[in-house]
C-alpha cells in the first residue's frame, strides 16, 4: 500500500490523475446541490407537462421565451471547445495542449443541453419521433435538427480520440474500474503506427469539425432568420450568430479553465499566459461581436421600416432597453476595458470579463427572440412577456446538471490531456526551435517531416 | 271573308295550345296554381316561375315591378303606360332594346340568355302584374268622394247620407274587382235613384277606384281588417262570359250580332282596377239598352266577376291576326330581307325561312334577346339603323313568316 | 498494420452502439408514454342522429328566428333561421351564446325552498308538485280573502306567448298588475303618444331611408331589433343596391355606432334636443321643409288660436325664436356650419329619418328630446312614408288576453302625476313600502332582475323584503330572485314552447313560434305549464278562462286567429314573399293553406307567419291626437296640463307657458368642482340589455375597440387620464354623490375629455361567478325621472376619478 | 378545382362579432378563463382588429375581422419541422392537429399572428361539453390551431351534393362566420370562378389584401369602407 502510492506519486505529472483517484467531501456536497437544482427543474418540467405550457409565461403573440432562448444560448456555448481547440490544433498553438480537452468536454455536454432546452419548449415532447417519422426538410428547424446531431457526434468522436492514450495510460494504472478503461481504451498500446495513425484521425477530425460548427449555428439563426419577421429577417444572422457563439464559447472556456485550476490545484499547467491568451481572443470577438451589433442596428434604423422601427424602438428605448443596454455592457464595455490593458488581463481579470460575456451574450439571445414576438406586425393586443418560476428553475436546473456532469467527468477522465502535455515536453520543444530556425533565413529546415 | 275566318282560327287556335300547355304545367306544378296571378291560366308559362327568372336573371338589378327591384331602369309595371298584349311587350321591347343595350355595355352588365320557355314564364309573369292596382292614395280618395258627390246618398261609418247603403260595409273589400261586383250589381237601382234626384252618373277614370278603396279602407272596423279575393280563373271566367250572356252583345264575331263593343278589340287600361272604372261608368247607358231590349241586367258573384275580368284581360294577351301582305312589305321595307333572305352573298342573319309555322312573340323575343346584341354590332358596322316597330307591324311580321317565306328564298338559302 | 481490433473489442463496439441506439430509442418512446400517463387524453365527443329544429331566440326583444342543429338529445348549434323576417340567416353574438345559456354549470337544477330569512336564505330543493301546491294555496287564499288583486306580476322586457298567457291568468284571477322590466324605447314611445296620440309601437323603415340622423342611439349595438338593424345597415351600404345612405352617428362618444357611421358629430351630452331644433331652424329658414305634408297633416306649426280665442306659439316661431343657429352651435358645441351642411343633407335627401334621443335597449333618454327629433322627421314628411317612421301594423290576434282587466283596483305601479297614461315599475318599490294604494301580498316574477338591472335596484331589495311571499322563475340564482320565498327553474329559448310578435321597430305584423328544440334540463319547465297548472288548482273561474292543458294547446289555439284573417303569408323564400306583396297589394290573396291545420304546421315549419305589406297613409290609424294630425303642439298635454297646474312646476317652466307642449332642450346637468366629470353608462352589445354576462362567450368579446374582456372598464380621454395622473390600466375610483367603485381605467381618445364611460351589464352580486365581475354602474348614478311619464333619467351622473 | 376565398365587406361589417361566437361554438374552440384572457391566450380563430386614428372629435377606427387570410403561400407550412400544417389542392391551409408536436414556429412564422396555440387542456365547464360539434375535433392541449375554412362543411357539403348526384353550387359550402353575418358582409365561394361573388368583389377597385407587400398572397379580401358622397351610385361591376 504504502509503496504502491510512492510508485503512484512519482508519477510523472500525477497531480493530473489526483482528481481521479482521490474525491474530497466538498465534491459530494457540490454535487448534492446540483442534483438538487436538477430535480427541482425536473420536478417543474413534469408540472409543465401534467399542466400544459400554460404555465409558462409565454402568451399570444409571445409564443417564444427563455426556452428558445437557452437553446441558442446553449448551442453557442458548444462552440467553446471543439471549434477552439480544433482551431488552436490546426495552427499547431502549443500552448494549447493543457485546454483542448477541458473546451471539448464543454461542447459535447452543453449540446444535449441545447436540445434538451427544445425539447421542454416543445407542447407535445411525446411526439418528438415526428420530426424523424414526418421530417419536412423546407424547415430550418429541421435542418438544426440534422446539423445538430452531425455536430455532436462529430465532436463526441473528437472529444474521444485524444482520450484514448490517456484511457490506456488509466487501464495500465490499476486504479479503479479498470474493466471499463480497458474497454474504452480500444488496446491502445501506443506504438508508433498508432500514434501516426492517432494524430492523422485527430487532424481529419479538426478539419472535419470546424466547418460543422460553423454550420450549426449559422443553421440555428436562420431559424429565425428565414422568417419575415421585423428584426429577424436579417441576412447577416448567420456570421452574426457564430461569431456571438464562438465569443460565449471562450468566455465559459475561461471560467471551466478556472475552476478546475482552483479546484485541482493546476496552477502550473493552466497558467496566467493561457489566461492571456484566450483573453486577447475574447478581446477580438468582442470587438467583432460589436461590430456586428452595431451593423445589424444600424442597417435597420436607416432602412426606417415602420414594422422593424417598432421592435427597434422597444430595443433602445421601449420596455426591453434595460435588457438592450445592459447586454451591450456586459458584452462589451465590461470586456473591453479588462482585456484591453495587460494589467487587467490576468486570470481574475478574464473571468471577470467571461462571466459578465456570458451573462451579456444570454440577454442578447433573449433581445432577439422576445421584442419581435412582442410586436407583431398587426397591432393585436400586446401583453409583457415574463417568465415563471417553472421556466426560471428549467434554466438553473440546466446549469446545474451541466456542472454536475462536467464534474462528474473529471472525476473519470484526466481534465487535462496527459499525454498531450508529455508528448509537449519530449518532442514539441526542439520541434518547435527547429520550425522557428526554419522561419529564419539562411537556414535549411532539417526537421521536415517531423512537423507533419 | 278570309280575314275574318283566319282571325277566328288563330284566335281558336292559340288558345287551345294556351289551354295545353296550362294543363302540362298544372301536372308539374299542382301547388303553384293556388300562387296565381290572375289571367296566368290562359297564358303559356307561369307567370311565377316568370317572378323568379326575373329576379334570377338579374333583370331586377335595374327594372323593377311595382317597386319591387331596381331603380336604374323603367319600372316594368308601370311603364309604359296602358295595356300591352303579348305582340304589344315585343316591340316595346325590341324598340327599346339597342338603348338598353349600350347601358349594360358600359356598366359591364353582361346580358343573361333566356330559353324560349323562361321567356314565356316572364311574359305571363309582365302581363299579369302590369294588370294588378297598385294601393291608391287615400287624400285623392277622399276628395274623390266629395267631388263625385257620393256622400249625397252614401255615408261612411254613420257619417253622411242615408239613402244609400253605408260604405262603410264595403271599407274592408281590398280588391277593385270586389268594388266593381258591388257597385254592378246594384247599378240599375242606384242609376233610377240617382234619376229621381237628377244627379249624374259619377265618372270613375284612372286609378279613381283604386283610391276610394285606399281612403275608404281606414273606416274598415278593426275585427275583419282586409277581404282579398282568391286568384281568378279565366276559365271559368270564359264560362260566365258565356252562361251570363255577355257574348250576346260583346262577343265580337263570336256574338250574335256585335252590338256592344268587343272586347278582342277594345283598348284595355292598364289595370283590372281601371277596367272596374269603365265598367262602372259603362254600367247605365248599358243598363238602360238592355232594359230597352228586355235582356236582364246580370248579377255577379265576387268571384264571377273576379273570373270575368281575368277571362277578358288573358284573352287580350294575344295579338289579334296580321296580314302577310303588309307582313312581307314590311319585311323588305324595314330591310329585314336584306340579311334574313338567303340572297347569295349577302347572307349576314340567318335565313328565317327557318320559322314558318313556329313564329310566335316568345320566340322573336327570345331571338331578339339572345342573338339581338350581335345583330346589332353587325347593323353598326353595315351603317344599318335599327329597325323600330309597332305592335302591329311585329304581328304582320309574324303573319308573313309564318306562312309565305318564299320558297326562292328557301332554295337559295339551301345552297 | 492497424488497430489491433480483435473479436472481443470488436464485440465490445456492437454492444455499446447496440445499447446507444436502444437507449436513444427507448428514451424518445419512454418519454411518450410517461407524457401520456401524466396527461390523460382529450374530451371525445359523443355523435347521434342529427337534426335542424326551429326556435327562437329570447335574448332581446328582436326575438330572431333560430335553426337549433341537434345530435341525438343535444343542442350543439344556432344558426339564424333563413325565412325569418327579423334576421333572416343572420344572428348577433347573443343568440349563439343561447347555448351557453341552456348548458349553463349554475344553472338552477330543481324548485327552490327558502327556509331562511330573507336576509340570509336557506334553500332547499322541492319537488314541482311541493312548489306547485305552495303556489296554489297562497294564491287561493288571497283571492279567497279578496286580496287577489294584490297579487303583482313582473314580467320580462321581450313580449312573447308567455307574457300573453300570464295576462290572461291575472285579469282571470283578478288582478291588473301585470307589470314589465322597462324599455329604452319609452321616450320614443311617450313622443309619439304627445305628438301621434298612438300607443302602439313606432317602427323605422330603415331599409328603404336615404339619409339616416341617429341622436346618440346606439342603433348598432343592441338597440331596437339588432338584427334586423345591421341588416338594413349593410343593405345600405350594398354596393348592388344603388346609391348608399347615409348615416350620421350625433354622439358625444365615439361609439361602435359612430365608428361604423359616414359621419360622426360630437356634440355636448345632453344636449340632442338643441340641435334637433338647430337643424329645424335650418331646415324652416332655408325652406327645405315638406310643405304639402305641413299643410296637410301637422297641427301647430304656425302660431294659432285655441277655440277661447287665446293665440299659442306655434313651432316655428318657438324654433326661430329659441333655437337660432349661433345659440345652438354654442351650447351644443358643434359648428355652425357643421350644422348647416346636415340640415341641408337631411332636407335634401328623401326619404330622411331621425331618431332620438340618445337611447339604448335600456336607457331611454328624455321625451322632450325624442319629440324635438320627432319634430325633424315631420317637418320634411318622413311619417308614414317609404322609408319614414312607420306605426306597427296591428295583430290579428283576437285581442281578448291583452285587453287591460275591468277591475275594482288600480294598477299598483300607475302614475297619475304623469301626463302620459304610462306606468313605470320604478315606483313599485314606493308603492310597496307605502302600502299605496294597497300592500301587496304576493309577487310573481319572471325573468326578471329589477334589482341588479334598475336604477333603484336596492330599493326593490328593501321593498321585496316587506312582501310577504314572492315566486320567480328563473334559470339562475340572480340577485332578485335571491329575495324569493320559492325559485322556479325556468325552461331557457331552446326547451320551451314559444311564440313572439313583432318586434319593437318592426313594421310588420307578424306571428313567429317554435315548438322546443329539446327536451327540458334537469327539473326546469315552461313558466306556462305552471300557470295553467296553477289555474287549474285555483278552481272556477280561473281555471275556465285558461282551459289548456299546455303551452302547445293554447299556442294552437291563437293560430285559429291567424287564419280566421284570412291575409298575410306563411314565412318563406324573399321570391315568394315578393310574389304575395306584388298579389295583396291588389287585392288578391294566394294562401298555401287551406285549413288552421295546415297553417299551424306551416308555421311550425317555417317559423311563423307575417304580413309582408305595409299600407301607407292610413291617418286616422297613426295620427290619433285630438286634430287627428301629427302635433308640433300636443294638445294631450295642454288639455291635461289644464287640469294639472303642478305639472308645470315639475317640467321646470312658467305656468301657461307654451313651450310645456312643444319640444324643448330640457334642463342640462350641471358639473359641480367637486365632481366635475360626466358618469355616461354606456351599452355594448354583448351585454345590450344589461343580461348575458354570465356567459363566456359574451364575456370575453364585451369591448372589442379596447381588447376588453370578462372585466369592466372605465373609458377616459388620454389627456384627462394625463392630467389625473392615470396610466392606461390603472385601477381607479369612480365616486359619485352616491356612491363609489373600483373599476380598471381604459385610455380612449374616443371619450370626450369631460366625460368617463361605465359599461353596463357588470357588476352582479349573486348568480353565476363568471357575472360577478366588475362594477354596476346604476349604483353609481343618481336617480332622476321626467315630468312626462316618469322615465327614468339615470342614464347621466357627475362623478370625480381618483387613483386607488 | 376550386380556390376557397372569402370576401369582407368593411363597409357593411358592424363590428358584432357574431362571427367570432359562430366560429367558436362551430369549431369547439374553449373559452379560456379571465385569468387566461387578460393574458392574451383567448383562443378565438377570428378576431376583430381596431385601428383607432386621429384625435378627438375628429376620430376614425376600423374594425377589421380577421381569420386566417389562407394565404396562397403562407410563410407558416414552410417551417413547420413535422408537416403538420400544409396548404390542400383547393387551397385551404390546413393543419394537422395529431401531427403538431406544438413547436409554435408556424405561429412565430405567420406575419399576422393568426394561429394560437392549446396552453392549457381545453376546458369545458359543465355541460357544455353537452353543445360540443361532433364534425370537429377539440384539440389536446399543446398543439396549434387555426381557422379551417369550416372544412368539415365542405366535406358535408361534397356528400350531399353526390348523393343528390349535382356538381357544388356557390352557397353549398359556407363557413359558419359567413353564414351567421347579420349585416352580409362576408362573402364565400371560389376565386377561381369568375361568376362567383367573392371573384366579383376581389376585383372591385374597393379591394385590398392585408399586408400585400409580404407577397402572401391571402385569399381573404377586405374590400375598403367607401364614403359616402351626396348622389354616388356604386355598381359591383365596376
Amino acid at each position: 500500500m504504502e509503496q504502491q502510492s510512492q510508485h503512484r506519486a512519482n508519477l510523472p505529472d500525477a497531480v493530473l490523475l489526483q482528481p481521479i483517484v482521490a474525491t474530497r467531501s466538498s465534491f459530494y456536497y457540490l454535487a448534492l446541490a446540483l442534483l438538487g437544482a436538477t430535480s427541482f427543474a425536473f420536478f417543474a418540467w413534469v408540472w409543465q407537462l401534467r399542466q400544459g405550457l400554460g404555465v409558462t409565461g409565454l402568451n399570444v403573440p409571445v409564443y417564444w421565451g427563455v426556452y428558445i432562448t437557452n437553446f441558442v444560448f446553449f448551442i453557442g456555448i458548444s462552440h467553446a471547445g471543439t471549434l477552439i481547440s480544433a482551431i488552436l490544433r490546426l495552427c499547431d498553438a502549443e500552448w494549447r495542449r493543457s485546454i483542448t480537452r477541458a473546451a471539448e468536454v464543454i461542447t459535447v455536454l452543453v449540446l444535449f443541453f441545447g436540445v434538451g432546452s427544445v425539447i421542454v419548449d416543445l407542447g407535445r415532447p411525446d411526439r418528438m419521433l415526428n420530426v424523424l417519422l414526418h421530417p419536412n426538410f423546407r424547415s430550418p428547424l429541421l435542418w438544426d435538427v440534422c446539423s445538430i446531431s452531425l455536430y455532436l457526434t462529430a465532436s463526441s468522436i473528437y472529444l474521444y480520440l485524444p482520450l484514448i492514450p490517456d484511457l490506456a495510460m488509466l487501464r495500465d494504472y490499476g486504479g479503479k474500474y479498470t474493466w471499463f478503461y480497458r474497454i474504452l481504451a480500444l488496446g491502445w498500446s501506443g506504438t508508433d503506427r498508432q500514434r501516426r495513425i492517432l494524430h492523422r484521425a485527430i487532424s481529419v477530425m479538426a478539419v472535419l469539425v470546424i466547418p460543422i460548427a460553423i454550420s450549426v449555428h449559422t443553421v440555428v439563426s436562420w431559424v429565425f432568420g428565414m422568417t419575415v419577421q421585423p428584426m429577424w429577417h436579417s441576412t447577416i444572422f448567420g456570421p452574426y450568430f457564430v461569431v456571438g457563439a464562438i465569443f460565449s464559447g471562450i468566455a465559459s472556456l475561461i471560467i471551466a479553465m478556472a475552476l478546475i485550476r482552483r479546484i485541482y490545484f493546476l496552477q502550473d499547467y493552466l497558467k496566467p499566459i493561457h489566461f492571456n491568451n484566450l483573453g486577447l481572443l475574447l478581446l477580438v470577438m468582442a470587438l467583432l461581436w460589436f461590430y456586428f451589433t452595431f451593423a445589424e442596428h444600424l442597417t435597420t434604423f436607416y432602412g426606417n421600416e415602420p414594422a422593424h422601427l417598432i421592435v427597434f424602438y422597444s430595443k433602445l428605448t421601449g420596455p426591453y432597453a434595460p435588457l438592450f443596454w445592459s447586454m451591450v455592457v456586459t458584452c462589451f464595455v465590461i470586456p473591453v476595458a479588462l482585456l484591453s490593458r495587460a494589467r487587467t488581463r490576468t486570470v481574475t481579470g478574464t473571468v471577470i470579463a467571461s462571466i459578465s460575456v456570458n451573462i451579456g451574450m444570454w440577454l442578447e439571445r433573449f433581445t432577439i427572440v422576445v421584442p419581435t414576438l412582442s410586436q407583431p406586425r398587426l397591432p393585436w393586443a400586446k401583453s409583457a412577456y415574463s417568465a415563471t418560476w417553472v421556466e426560471i428553475g428549467m434554466t438553473l436546473g440546466f446549469g446545474a446538471t451541466f456542472i454536475f456532469l462536467y464534474m462528474l467527468f473529471t472525476k473519470f477522465f484526466p481534465i487535462v490531456s496527459i499525454w498531450e502535455v508529455q508528448e509537449g515536453r519530449e518532442q514539441a520543444v526542439p520541434e518547435v526551435v527547429a520550425r522557428v530556425r526554419s522561419y529564419l533565413p539562411g537556414t535549411v529546415a532539417t526537421t521536415g517531416q517531423s512537423e507533419e | 271573308m278570309t280575314a275574318i275566318a283566319r282571325r277566328l282560327s288563330r284566335v281558336i287556335a292559340l288558345s287551345r295550345a294556351a289551354v295545353v300547355l296550362l294543363w302540362f304545367w298544372l301536372a308539374l306544378l299542382p301547388l303553384a296554381v293556388r300562387a296565381q296571378g290572375p289571367g296566368a291560366h290562359f297564358i303559356p308559362g307561369e307567370a311565377k316561375a316568370g317572378m323568379r327568372t326575373f329576379f334570377d336573371k338579374g333583370c331586377a338589378r335595374c327594372h323593377a315591378v311595382l317597386g319591387e327591384g331596381g331603380r336604374s331602369a323603367p319600372d316594368l309595371a308601370r311603364a309604359p303606360a296602358g295595356h300591352l298584349g303579348s305582340a304589344d311587350l315585343v316591340a316595346a321591347m325590341w324598340n327599346h332594346a339597342p338603348a338598353m343595350w349600350e347601358k349594360m355595355r358600359v356598366e359591364h352588365v353582361t346580358a343573361p340568355k333566356f330559353s324560349e320557355s323562361e321567356m314565356a314564364n316572364l311574359f305571363a309573369f309582365l302581363y299579369s302584374v302590369r294588370s294588378f292596382d297598385e294601393p291608391g292614395d287615400p287624400d285623392r280618395g277622399r276628395q274623390l268622394l266629395s267631388e263625385k258627390r257620393c256622400l249625397v246618398c252614401h255615408a261612411i261609418g254613420g257619417q253622411g247620407g242615408r239613402l244609400a247603403p253605408d260604405l262603410k260595409n264595403w271599407a274592408s273589400y281590398r280588391n277593385p274587382v270586389s268594388w266593381v261586383q258591388a257597385m254592378w250589381n246594384h247599378a240599375p237601382a242606384m242609376r233610377t235613384r240617382m234619376a229621381e234626384r237628377g244627379l249624374p252618373w259619377p265618372e270613375l277614370k284612372g286609378n279613381d277606384v283604386a283610391d276610394l278603396i285606399a281612403f275608404l279602407r281606414t273606416a274598415a272596423p278593426k275585427s275583419k281588417a282586409r277581404v282579398y279575393l282568391r286568384p281568378a280563373d279565366p276559365d271559368a271566367g270564359r264560362r260566365v262570359f258565356r252562361d251570363k250572356g255577355c257574348i250576346a252583345c260583346h262577343g265580337g264575331q263570336r256574338s250574335s250580332g256585335s252590338r256592344a263593343p268587343d272586347f278582342s278589340t277594345r283598348a284595355l287600361p292598364r289595370t283590372l282596377g281601371q277596367f272596374a272604372g269603365l265598367m262602372w261608368n259603362h254600367a247605365p247607358a248599358m243598363s238602360a239598352t238592355m232594359q230597352a231590349q228586355q235582356i236582364k241586367h246580370p248579377q255577379f258573384s265576387n268571384k264571377e266577376m273576379a273570373d270575368l275580368i281575368a277571362y277578358l284581360f288573358a284573352e287580350r294577351y294575344f295579338e289579334t291576326a296580321g296580314s302577310v301582305e303588309r307582313g312581307r312589305r314590311i319585311f323588305e321595307d324595314k330591310g329585314c330581307s336584306g340579311c334574313h333572305q338567303g340572297r347569295p352573298g349577302t347572307i349576314l342573319g340567318p335565313d328565317l325561312a327557318g320559322w314558318r309555322e313556329s313564329t310566335s312573340p316568345i320566340r322573336i323575343a327570345t331571338a331578339l334577346w339572345n342573338h339581338g346584341p350581335l345583330m346589332f354590332e353587325k347593323m353598326k358596322q353595315q351603317q344599318m339603323a335599327w329597325p323600330r316597330f309597332r305592335a302591329g307591324e311585329i304581328v304582320d311580321l309574324m303573319e308573313f313568316l309564318n306562312r309565305a317565306p318564299s320558297a326562292q328564298a328557301r332554295g337559295k338559302g339551301k345552297q | 498494420m492497424k488497430l489491433k481490433v480483435n473479436r472481443r473489442n470488436f464485440l465490445q463496439f456492437a454492444a455499446g452502439g447496440a445499447l446507444g441506439v436502444a437507449t436513444s430509442e427507448i428514451s424518445l418512446r419512454g418519454l411518450s408514454d410517461f407524457n401520456a400517463a401524466i396527461s390523460p387524453e382529450e374530451v371525445e365527443v359523443p355523435g347521434g342522429p342529427e337534426a335542424w329544429r326551429l326556435s327562437l331566440c329570447s335574448l332581446c326583444p328582436a326575438r330572431c328566428g333560430l335553426r337549433v342543429r341537434t345530435i341525438g338529445s343535444r343542442a350543439v348549434k344556432i344558426q339564424g333561421n333563413p325565412l325569418h323576417p327579423v334576421n333572416h340567416e343572420g344572428l348577433c353574438p347573443r343568440g349563439i351564446a343561447g347555448l351557453q345559456a341552456l348548458y349553463h354549470p349554475d344553472r338552477l337544477r330543481a324548485p327552490l325552498k327558502n327556509l331562511g330569512t330573507r336576509k340570509s336564505p336557506r334553500w332547499q330543493e322541492i319537488s314541482w308538485e311541493e312548489a306547485t301546491v305552495a303556489v296554489t294555496n297562497r294564491l287561493r287564499e288571497l283571492r279567497q280573502t279578496g286580496r287577489a288583486h294584490t297579487v303583482v306580476c313582473v314580467d320580462r322586457r321581450e313580449p312573447d306567448l308567455f307574457s300573453r298567457l300570464l295576462r290572461r291568468f291575472l285579469s282571470a284571477y283578478g288582478s291588473p298588475n301585470y307589470l314589465a322590466m322597462p324599455s329604452g324605447l319609452a321616450a320614443l314611445q311617450t313622443a309619439a303618444y304627445l305628438q301621434q296620440g298612438v300607443t302602439k309601437s313606432i317602427a323605422y323603415d330603415l331599409d328603404n331611408t336615404r339619409y339616416l340622423l341617429s341622436f346618440g342611439v346606439n342603433l348598432l349595438e343592441g338597440w331596437g331589433a339588432p338584427t334586423s338593424v345591421m341588416r338594413s345597415f349593410g343593405r345600405w351600404r350594398d354596393p348592388a343596391a344603388g346609391r348608399r345612405t347615409k348615416f350620421t352617428q350625433v354622439e358625444s362618444r365615439f361609439s361602435l355606432t359612430a365608428a361604423r357611421a359616414d359621419e360622426w358629430v360630437a356634440l355636448r351630452p345632453g344636449t340632442e334636443a338643441a340641435l334637433a331644433l338647430g337643424l329645424a331652424y335650418v331646415l324652416i329658414t332655408e325652406g327645405l321643409v315638406d310643405d304639402k305634408f305641413i299643410r296637410d297633416h301637422t297641427f301647430g306649426f304656425e302660431d294659432w288660436r285655441d277655440a277661447t280665442g287665446k293665440s299659442h306659439l306655434g313651432f316655428r316661431s318657438l324654433v326661430l325664436s329659441d333655437y337660432r343657429l349661433d345659440d345652438v352651435s354654442t351650447l351644443t358645441g358643434v359648428p355652425a356650419e357643421t350644422i348647416l351642411r346636415l340640415a341641408r343633407e337631411f332636407g335634401r335627401s328623401r326619404p330622411a329619418l331621425a331618431i332620438g334621443d340618445r337611447q339604448t335597449s335600456t336607457l331611454a333618454g328624455h321625451p322632450y328630446a325624442a319629440m324635438a327629433v320627432h319634430a325633424l322627421n315631420a317637418l320634411v314628411g318622413s311619417i308614414d312614408s317609404p322609408g319614414g317612421v312607420l306605426l306597427q301594423a296591428d295583430l290579428p290576434w283576437s285581442d281578448e288576453d291583452a285587453k287591460p282587466s275591468s277591475l275594482p283596483h288600480p294598477r299598483i305601479d300607475q302614475a297619475p302625476e304623469h301626463p302620459v297614461p304610462g306606468h313605470s315599475l320604478a315606483r313599485l318599490p314606493q308603492a310597496i313600502l307605502s302600502r299605496k294604494p294597497y300592500s301587496v301580498q304576493a309577487l310573481l316574477l319572471h325573468d326578471v332582475n329589477p334589482v341588479f338591472g334598475l336604477p333603484n335596484g336596492e330599493a326593490f331589495r328593501q321593498a321585496f323584503a316587506e312582501v310577504p311571499f314572492i315566486v320567480s322563475f328563473a334559470s339562475f340564482l340572480d340577485e332578485t330572485s335571491a329575495l324569493a320565498d320559492v325559485v322556479l327553474p325556468a325552461a331557457t329559448d331552446l326547451e320551451r314552447w314559444q311564440a313572439a310578435d313583432s318586434p319593437p321597430t318592426f313594421p310588420f305584423a307578424m306571428v313567429s313560434i317554435a315548438p322546443p328544440a329539446i327536451a327540458p334540463r334537469n327539473a326546469a319547465r315552461h313558466p306556462a305549464d305552471f300557470i295553467l297548472a296553477l289555474a287549474r288548482g285555483l278552481g272556477e273561474p280561473v281555471s275556465s278562462a285558461l282551459p289548456f292543458a299546455g303551452a302547445e294547446e293554447y299556442l294552437r289555439r291563437q293560430v285559429g286567429d291567424l287564419f280566421a284573417a284570412e291575409s298575410g303569408t306563411v314565412f318563406s323564400t324573399s321570391l315568394e314573399e315578393t310574389w304575395h306583396r306584388l298579389l295583396e297589394r291588389s287585392g288578391w290573396w294566394a294562401p298555401t293553406y287551406s285549413t288552421a291545420d295546415e297553417l299551424w304546421e306551416q308555421m311550425k315549419q317555417q317559423g311563423g307567419w307575417w304580413e309582408p305589406t305595409y299600407y301607407y297613409g292610413q291617418w286616422d290609424r297613426v295620427f290619433q291626437t285630438p286634430s287627428g294630425r301629427f302635433e308640433f303642439f300636443s294638445q294631450l298635454l295642454s288639455r291635461w296640463a289644464a287640469a294639472h297646474p303642478e305639472f308645470a312646476r315639475a317640467a321646470g317652466l312658467g305656468q301657461g307657458d307654451d313651450r310645456l307642449f312643444l319640444p324643448h332642450q330640457p334642463p342640462l346637468l350641471e358639473a359641480s368642482p367637486e365632481y366635475p366629470l360626466l358618469l355616461l353608462p354606456v351599452e355594448v352589445l354583448p351585454l345590450a340589455g344589461g343580461h348575458g354576462a354570465h356567459l363566456p362567450y359574451l364575456q370575453q368579446i364585451a369591448g372589442p375597440h379596447l381588447f376588453a374582456h370578462w372585466d369592466s372598464w372605465m373609458e377616459i380621454h388620454p389627456e384627462t387620464a394625463h392630467r389625473l395622473g392615470i396610466a392606461d390600466g390603472d385601477r381607479v375610483w369612480v365616486e359619485s354623490p352616491r356612491s363609489r367603485a373600483q373599476v380598471r381605467a381604459r385610455l380612449y381618445a374616443g371619450a370626450r375629455p369631460d366625460v368617463v364611460h361605465l359599461p353596463l351589464g357588470y357588476g352582479h352580486t349573486e348568480g353565476s361567478p363568471w357575472g360577478r365581475r366588475g362594477v354596476n354602474p346604476l349604483h353609481l348614478l343618481e336617480e332622476r325621472y321626467e315630468p312626462l311619464a316618469g322615465i327614468a333619467q339615470t342614464d347621466r351622473t357627475y362623478v370625480k376619478v381618483y387613483r386607488t | 378545382m376550386p380556390r376557397w376565398g372569402m370576401a369582407i365587406d368593411l363597409a357593411k361589417c358592424t363590428a358584432c362579432q357574431a362571427c367570432i361566437v359562430a366560429c367558436q361554438s362551430e369549431n369547439n374552440v374553449p373559452c379560456v378563463p379571465p385569468e387566461e384572457a387578460a393574458r392574451g391566450r383567448i383562443l378565438s380563430w377570428i378576431n376583430i382588429l381596431p385601428e383607432l386614428e386621429g384625435e378627438y372629435p375628429r376620430l376614425t377606427m376600423r374594425l377589421m375581422p380577421i381569420p386566417c387570410l389562407h394565404c396562397d403561400s403562407p410563410p407558416c407550412i414552410l417551417v413547420c419541422p413535422v408537416g403538420a400544417t400544409g396548404i390542400n389542392p383547393e387551397g385551404i391551409v390546413r393543419q394537422t392537429f395529431s401531427r403538431c408536436i406544438g413547436c409554435r414556429y408556424c405561429t412565430n412564422a405567420c406575419p399576422y399572428t393568426r394561429r394560437v396555440f392549446n396552453w392549457y387542456k381545453p376546458e369545458f365547464p359543465g355541460e357544455f361539453s353537452q353543445a360540443l360539434n361532433p364534425d370537429v375535433s377539440v384539440r389536446p392541449t399543446g398543439v396549434v390551431e387555426k381557422c379551417t375554412l369550416c372544412h368539415h362543411r365542405l366535406l358535408q357539403a361534397r356528400e350531399e351534393a353526390r348523393a343528390a348526384d349535382r356538381p357544388l353550387a356557390e352557397g353549398d359550402y359556407v363557413p359558419a362566420c359567413v353564414e351567421v353575418c347579420p349585416a352580409g358582409a362576408m362573402y364565400f365561394g371560389d376565386l377561381d370562378d369568375p361568376a362567383s361573388s367573392v371573384a366579383e368583389l376581389a376585383r372591385s377597385p374597393r379591394a385590398f389584401r392585408l399586408l400585400e407587400e409580404l407577397g402572401t398572397h391571402p385569399k381573404v379580401i377586405y374590400l375598403a369602407q367607401g364614403e359616402w358622397s351626396s348622389g354616388t351610385t356604386e355598381s359591383t361591376s365596376r
